[in-house]
């Protein structure tokens, strides 16, 4: 049985907390992404991130990556938190933590969740620069 | 039917709001709703892409929209 | 240029001080690999792991892990910590945290870092069950 | 020369403590040395495998040792 615990918030995300909410005497192996705010980007200086979500759909779509990595990897729990609203260089957009019995599972997981994550969630985020703005990802 | 469609990231944007009413006939497939959305608000068409969502999932292009439905524009997405 | 944080210690290991170790305003993404001691093994009830390094060597080897993984893949920040002594059940064995700008690159090494550790770096664990004892894989 | 050969893990136990001391002629190689160790603790043949580190680093067969190198055995290690 898989545990998860998906969830999206304004506030900062606690990393020490979501390792903690993941552990059980049953794993032995945890893999944790921690996606953050860089300073620049292709060159650009960034001033600050600005996420939005379409809160329902993203928990919804959050939780079905989650059952999808639980049905291809044995896991014990998958954790995946985001942010929301605006966020400053360094502070913390994401976090994935994935607990296993073995450390293949819970690295392939974590990856197939962040990278399934970029993809399907609906979440947006735009770079703010000192000379303009961006929707990353909106134009070709 | 009108309907209330939300709208998220760059669309809220070119829409100028995060919730705007369309006319729709009854019975409208979501496929009808894009061409009437990009006629609307034609930099829609300029972005890489966009989705329809009828009550929090993705649609299909062919699926009917019924009055009463969710119904949200999802631009690429760069949650992460 | 990446910054190295290679440790071996009989002290309690301390995720969110290694995961702020590896932070940076140059970095997006962040990947962490926590190993913790498992209830049991093929079945047995664990007791406790006693894990005992020849910690010059190891600490030496671990170094040239995280050279390697630098040298391969565009890394800002690789630590390594791991625990020596008697561990329980739950506690932490091990913690690989790598920064980069891109995530790929933390993932990929990350999970080097793990599997290389695990076949030359010298530290031995010996696995206490209720009715004996072994030294994992000194056996065929 | 007499070395005093660090043991760990398995080996310390084979060998009944964490530093003993084997005579060896001057300029053995790593592989007299494993011949030798095998002969006074034949358990040490019972292992997955075993290597040699001299000087804190992993040693080829056919290196030579000298008086005062830190020799140590290496079971199969299991960390992480």
């Amino acid at each position: 049985m898989t545990t998860y615990d998906i969830h999206i918030s304004a506030a900062p995300l606690d990393v020490a907390q979501c390792i903690a909410g993941v552990m059980s005497p049953q794993s032995g192996g945890i893999d944790i992404f921690v996606g953050t705010v860089r300073d620049s980007t292709k060159g650009r200086k960034v001033l600050r991130l600005e996420f939005e979500a379409y809160e329902a759909m993203a928990l919804s779509e959050m939780q079905k990556i989650a059952g999808s990595a639980a049905a291809q990897w044995p896991l014990h729990a998958m954790l995946i938190h985001h942010r929301t609203g605006a966020l400053q260089v360094g502070d913390i957009a994401v976090i994935i933590a994935v607990s296993a019995a073995h450390r293949d599972a819970a690295f392939r997981a974590c990856r197939y969740a962040i990278d399934t994550l970029k993809q399907t969630v609906p979440i947006w985020k735009k770079e703010v620069f000192e000379d303009g703005e961006i929707w990353v990802a909106a134009h070709p | 039917m009108t309907l209330n469609i939300f709208a998220f990231g760059i669309a809220r944007e070119i829409m100028g709001g995060a919730a705007i009413g369309i006319s729709l006939p009854e019975g409208s497939t979501v496929e009808q709703l894009i061409s009437v959305l990009k006629g609307q608000f034609p930099a829609l068409s300029g972005l890489t892409s966009f989705a329809i969502a009828v009550n929090g999932k993705y649609a299909n292009i062919d699926d009917h929209i019924s009055p009463g439905d969710e119904v949200a524009i999802i631009p690429p997405v760069s949650g992460g």
